[in-house]
């Protein structure tokens, strides 16, 4: 069995407060962007990650160099954990041309190669395979690295993630699949949802090592994951994580969020459980931090936000012709285009004028 | 009449149907407890219990698997997709088993059976949620495909579709879901198979299925205010079966021809179309056939600019100028 | 846990001689129709079933009257099982207007619903959702059966399969999945395609029973397929059902079966276990059945297969027009027509005059 | 010029390619020890191991979302499917993931990635095993399709495909495998979007791809000796991108078309080719633009009827001397 040394002994002061510090920078971040929804500003769906931020902050926080992220549609707390900047994820956000992905994307799509982010994958369970790809790209090219696979508890229920699973048990892929369970997909808790009880426990079926976590407990995070990633580097294996988490909004803005679960269930997550606070007193309670430093670190994250807001309102939408962009690689790059004739078949923006 | 929504339309369609056979069920995601993701299926729960009203999980070659194997014992199931995009990760069980059954098995095993949900672009969902994959599906011999446009044509395709012995893809559109319209209080059907003239006019024929009906007709207005244009307005209402006939009796009268979709342009519904149109009224045609599709590129989030990528009044004006040029 | 009672030990020597007969019905069958095909009387595919019978045989001896299957393409044996005719199915090899499917489906999808026999499926696991369906259909309606879905070795890492299962266990589906594990997928042997060992155990990520089974051994597939039908009928449950089983033949009748198994391999089998020697020999010592009888038994068949064949032979192929039936119900029952507008869009057929 | 086989030719553009760029890889099927289901691989285990040649279980959807993350990060895979049909179990890798990534990334991530295998009907395996999806991806946005009708073709063309930095849909032709032509040794390139005027005419242009070409110079054939009708036979090559120019030239000579394809008619590329044909080059049509598909059915077994159900020489001239009328 792998073992990873207590990856939480060793910390500063410095590095425990930027955790803290990260996960009210995600929050403030969407309670912003939910404000910008109800303005109308944002399109589609919004699906909020608040509630859920340690597992993101934690399991990111133990990567290295060779060590890549993929997620699906809950995205904006790993972009902004892997340190993708608030302005670009904002504006992605309202579909402007200085997002991240240019507003093509939207929140489903955040997307940063160059900090080992893969995206933001709408359709459930589909960033999987692609998941185990990016692990076998690695082993491909012998580096000691892994991909953190990340996606819900409705998710494991998809055809394509356990074709993976079997692709990643037989040919030892260092991918680890992270299963943020925070109880419900939609409107349907998981055990209308999924048989048997531990998902990660399916891992068995092809013999791969899995383990469960408090997703509330960002330093439990930390070291599971770290257990992981050790696997994966060390012994080229994958791992099932499954983490127990919850959020307290509904699936998407758009969601009522009225059949299916209490008020009260909310309430005594919030009171009980909500990983910010937790790790704050416990900060505090260890003489780590201050009372008045937290509301400081509270602050600056709230005008983050606010700025971001700013920028994203005052940056312009992408130009009409960025419909047609990006589709191909060799129109973007007309002196590398190798291949002749017809592209694109209609655009009734030329024939405009 | 009374006027009710696109969306009560189609509920009403499956609670009549449901009330009328008790082989006929629903199954999807969140059609149950949640009320469908677009509440199109309000009530159903409460009226024909859990039994009939299932709540599946994400799996949906699962569950649409699970309904052709249902449907070949003898049960009529409606399966909801929550976006007809997800029709995607169940491709091969609706697109290769449903269809192929009745044909493998020389008739022995029959699949009646309805597939529904939106399909279209326009709500800002990014590129891998906006797909329309009516051409898909028409290009699929043992399937039929129907794109209502308006509260009264959903209401009776549907209730003809739950009604049909062969596999029925039913294509709605979220945009829509709200759009109100007269629907009788009698009972009525309406054959698949049958086009409908949404609007009468003589300098042009504009023919078109699911929303982009609504923007021609808009359209159509417009060419009438400002330009003096007489345009008819042909709705497909379904696309397999095709009613040839009532498309090519409009092209012999105005002898111009606008194709209007929301998918994309190569090989799309009206790439199909313009075929047949000009193949069976080649001598009638005083001019190109032209389209107007989506501009051919995945859905783009950004939410003015995917207005600018579906086909709207505007540029519905101009590209039927262009075709009576 | 559902118990059946010993299924075995009630039987009649005519029973189990009608076992023996089945098997060997079976094999000659197909022997036969490997010689059609090497005259070119066949097209396409061809999977025997050759070692594999007492699976079919065991299995579908023991269905009651709400008791349904449905299987892959690898179907002769199921067929001829559950009691079709010789006849309908060599026709339909040789893609004749006599065949079970009118000749349009071929060896890899015999039908014939009369029997509870739902297909033949040429797509991997792509029958596996299907099953699902039919036990469905029969609880729906309130039936005490079930369905035995086959499936190959190979099949278990399609996602369809998984998303099957999950269903199954959730909701309680009476559904017995019988996996036919012949060791190979194609060329592929189950190490090489599957992680973990046991592919049964799966069951237990989706809380379904499951068991193996000695698939050269035709009492004992009844009594474990009986305890799997008990389990659906008496707590409407699912059963994964791993039967070892071993094909004699190549994949298909084109692979030259050189790269992935020795002779000696098959050889063996062929010596130790083939199912049918194996119970012939049993029946003979225990005085059920002479020498005398077997070589009758294998007459008969050889005798039935030769005028199958010649049926098939003599038959007529379907007629052009053929080609556009059964694609949908109402053009076949124009008094039922309830469409309007065109359905085929192109005949050349009818052009042609 | 050596002749050498259309699956030689296939298998010489891998290994030169994998030769030239070790990011090159190619995973499947029974690739490795079974050397290809059609053997197209035979000899790539041995000369480049097993790390680039890679057996895969029964997982379309697995590998080729695999093969898609991988080329995310710079790998250049090629899948192999054992038949296209097979991509309807993955179709949602392919047909979403793959084209759309470089999109909603805002161009950040590529996908070079060659997904190849046969794609056809003729082979009596019924019509579950028969799917031709070349229209599928060219309706997508993100995608290239190449349909090789020659070894020459095969070879020049899946070499480019590899070394694009899109997602190329390569679809071959089981029956094609064996046919042998002319490919000289030196290495040499067939950019995708050329099509190659197979045989030069005056009277109609004929335009196919894939094995429909063959067919279709069958009959160009009969059409000269037995009508004196001088056909020109226009192979697209690539459906995505697309030669229109080589098309439109041959029409404004020849005036008379006649599209073939072995594809269902509803929606099948050569419905996209007459509307592009009739917008374009509306006044130089002297007859309607005629097309000759596969009859709309699924692909029936019984070998007899199947050779009936695709187009076939005697057929196409019978059609073409329709589109002469
Ligand atoms: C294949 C597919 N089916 C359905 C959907 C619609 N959908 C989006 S999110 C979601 C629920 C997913 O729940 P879970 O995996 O638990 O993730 P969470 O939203 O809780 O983070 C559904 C059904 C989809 N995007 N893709
Ligand atoms: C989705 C899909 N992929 C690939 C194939 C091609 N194929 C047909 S049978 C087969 C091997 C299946 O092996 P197994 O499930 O063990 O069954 P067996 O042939 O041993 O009975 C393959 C790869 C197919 N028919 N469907
Ligand atoms: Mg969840
Ligand atoms: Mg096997």
């Amino acid at each position: 069995m792998a073992k990873a040394v207590d990856v939480n002994a060793g910390l500063t002061n410095e590095q425990r407060i930027e955790f803290l510090q990260t996960m009210i920078r995600i929050r403030r971040f969407e309670e912003r962007s939910l404000r910008a929804y109800q303005q109308g500003k944002i399109g589609g769906f919004l699906h909020l990650y608040i509630g859920q931020e340690a597992v993101a902050v934690g399991t990111v926080s133990v990567m290295g160099e060779h060590d890549h992220v993929i997620t699906a549609y809950r995205d904006h707390g790993h972009a902004l954990a892997v340190g993708m900047g608030m302005n670009e994820c904002f504006a992605e956000l309202q579909g402007k041309y200085t997002g991240c992905s240019k507003g093509k994307g939207g929140s489903m799509h955040f997307f940063a190669p160059d900090k080992n982010f893969w995206g933001g994958h709408g359709i459930v369970a589909g960033q999987t395979p692609l998941g185990a790809g990016i692990a076998y790209a690695l082993k491909y090219q012998g580096l000691k690295g892994s991909c953190l696979c990340f996606m819900g508890d409705g998710a494991v229920n998809q055809g394509a993630y356990h074709e993976a699973l079997n692709l990643a048990g037989l040919w030892d892929l260092p991918v680890v699949y992270i299963i943020e369970n925070n109880g419900y997909s939609m409107g349907t808790s998981q055990e209308r949802s999924s048989a048997g009880e531990l998902l990660a426990k399916r891992a068995e079926g092809y013999h791969i090592a899995w383990d469960v976590c408090d997703g509330h407990n960002l330093e439990e995070v930390r070291q599971k994951t770290a257990q992981a990633i050790a696997r994966a580097h060390d012994e080229c294996k994958p791992t099932i994580l499954e983490i127990d988490t919850y959020r307290y909004r509904g699936h998407s803005v758009a969601d009522p969020d009225k059949t299916y679960r209490t008020k009260e269930e909310i309430a005594e997550y919030q009171r009980t459980k909500d990983p910010i606070n937790l790790y704050k007193s416990q900060l505090i309670k260890e003489g780590v931090l201050s009372e008045e430093q937290a509301k400081e670190i509270d602050k600056a994250a709230r005008a983050e936000a606010e700025e971001a807001a700013q920028f994203a309102d005052q940056s312009p939408y992408p130009p009409v012709e960025e419909i047609t962009r990006d589709v191909y690689w060799e129109v973007d790059n007309p002196d590398h285009k190798v291949s002749q004739g017809r592209i694109f078949f209609e655009d009734p923006h030329t024939d405009e004028g | 009449m009374p006027e009710i929504t696109y969306r009560t339309a189609l509920m009403e369609a499956m609670a009549e149907e449901m009330e009328r056979d008790d082989k006929v069920m629903i199954m999807g995601e969140e059609v149950a407890q949640f009320k469908g993701s677009y509440k199109v299926t309000e009530g159903l729960l409460e009226k024909f219990g859990e039994k009939r009203v299932i709540d599946t999980p994400i799996s949906e070659a699962g569950f649409t698997g699970l309904a052709i194997g249902a449907a070949m014992m003898g049960l009529r199931p409606i399966c909801e997709l929550m976006f007809w995009s997800f029709s995607y990760v169940a491709f091969d069980q609706m697109f290769n088993n449903a269809p192929n059954v009745r044909y493998m098995s020389g008739g022995l095993a029959n699949v009646p059976l309805v597939i529904r949900g939106p399909a279209n672009g326009g709500t800002n969902v990014g590129a891998t949620h906006s797909h329309t994959p009516e051409n898909f599906a028409a290009n699929t011999p043992g399937l039929k495909v129907a794109c209502p446009a308006t509260a009264y044509d959903a209401k009776g395709l549907l209730k003809s579709a739950i009604r049909d012995n062969d596999p029925v893809f039913f294509m709605e559109n979220t945009i829509l879901y709200n759009d109100k319209g007269e629907v009788p209080d009698e009972e009525y059907l309406i054959p698949l198979g049958s086009a409908d003239v949404k609007r009468e006019g003589t300098d042009l024929t504009i023919v078109a299925h699911g929303r982009a009906v609504i923007t021609s007709l808009k359209a159509a207005e417009i060419l009438e205010e400002k330009h003096n244009v007489h345009a008819e307005v042909v709705d497909l209402r379904s696309i397999r079966p095709l009613d040839e006939e009532t498309i090519l009796e409009s092209v012999r009268k105005t002898n111009r021809v606008l194709l209007v979709e929301e998918n994309k342009p190569f090989c799309g519904v009206d790439a199909q179309i313009s075929h047949m149109i000009q193949e069976n009224a080649f001598d009638y045609l005083d001019g190109p056939i032209k389209r107007l599709s989506a501009v051919d590129a995945p859905a783009i989030y950004s939410p003015p600019l995917e207005k600018l990528q579906l086909p709207y009044p505007e540029i519905v004006v101009t590209s039927a100028l262009d075709a009576l040029k």
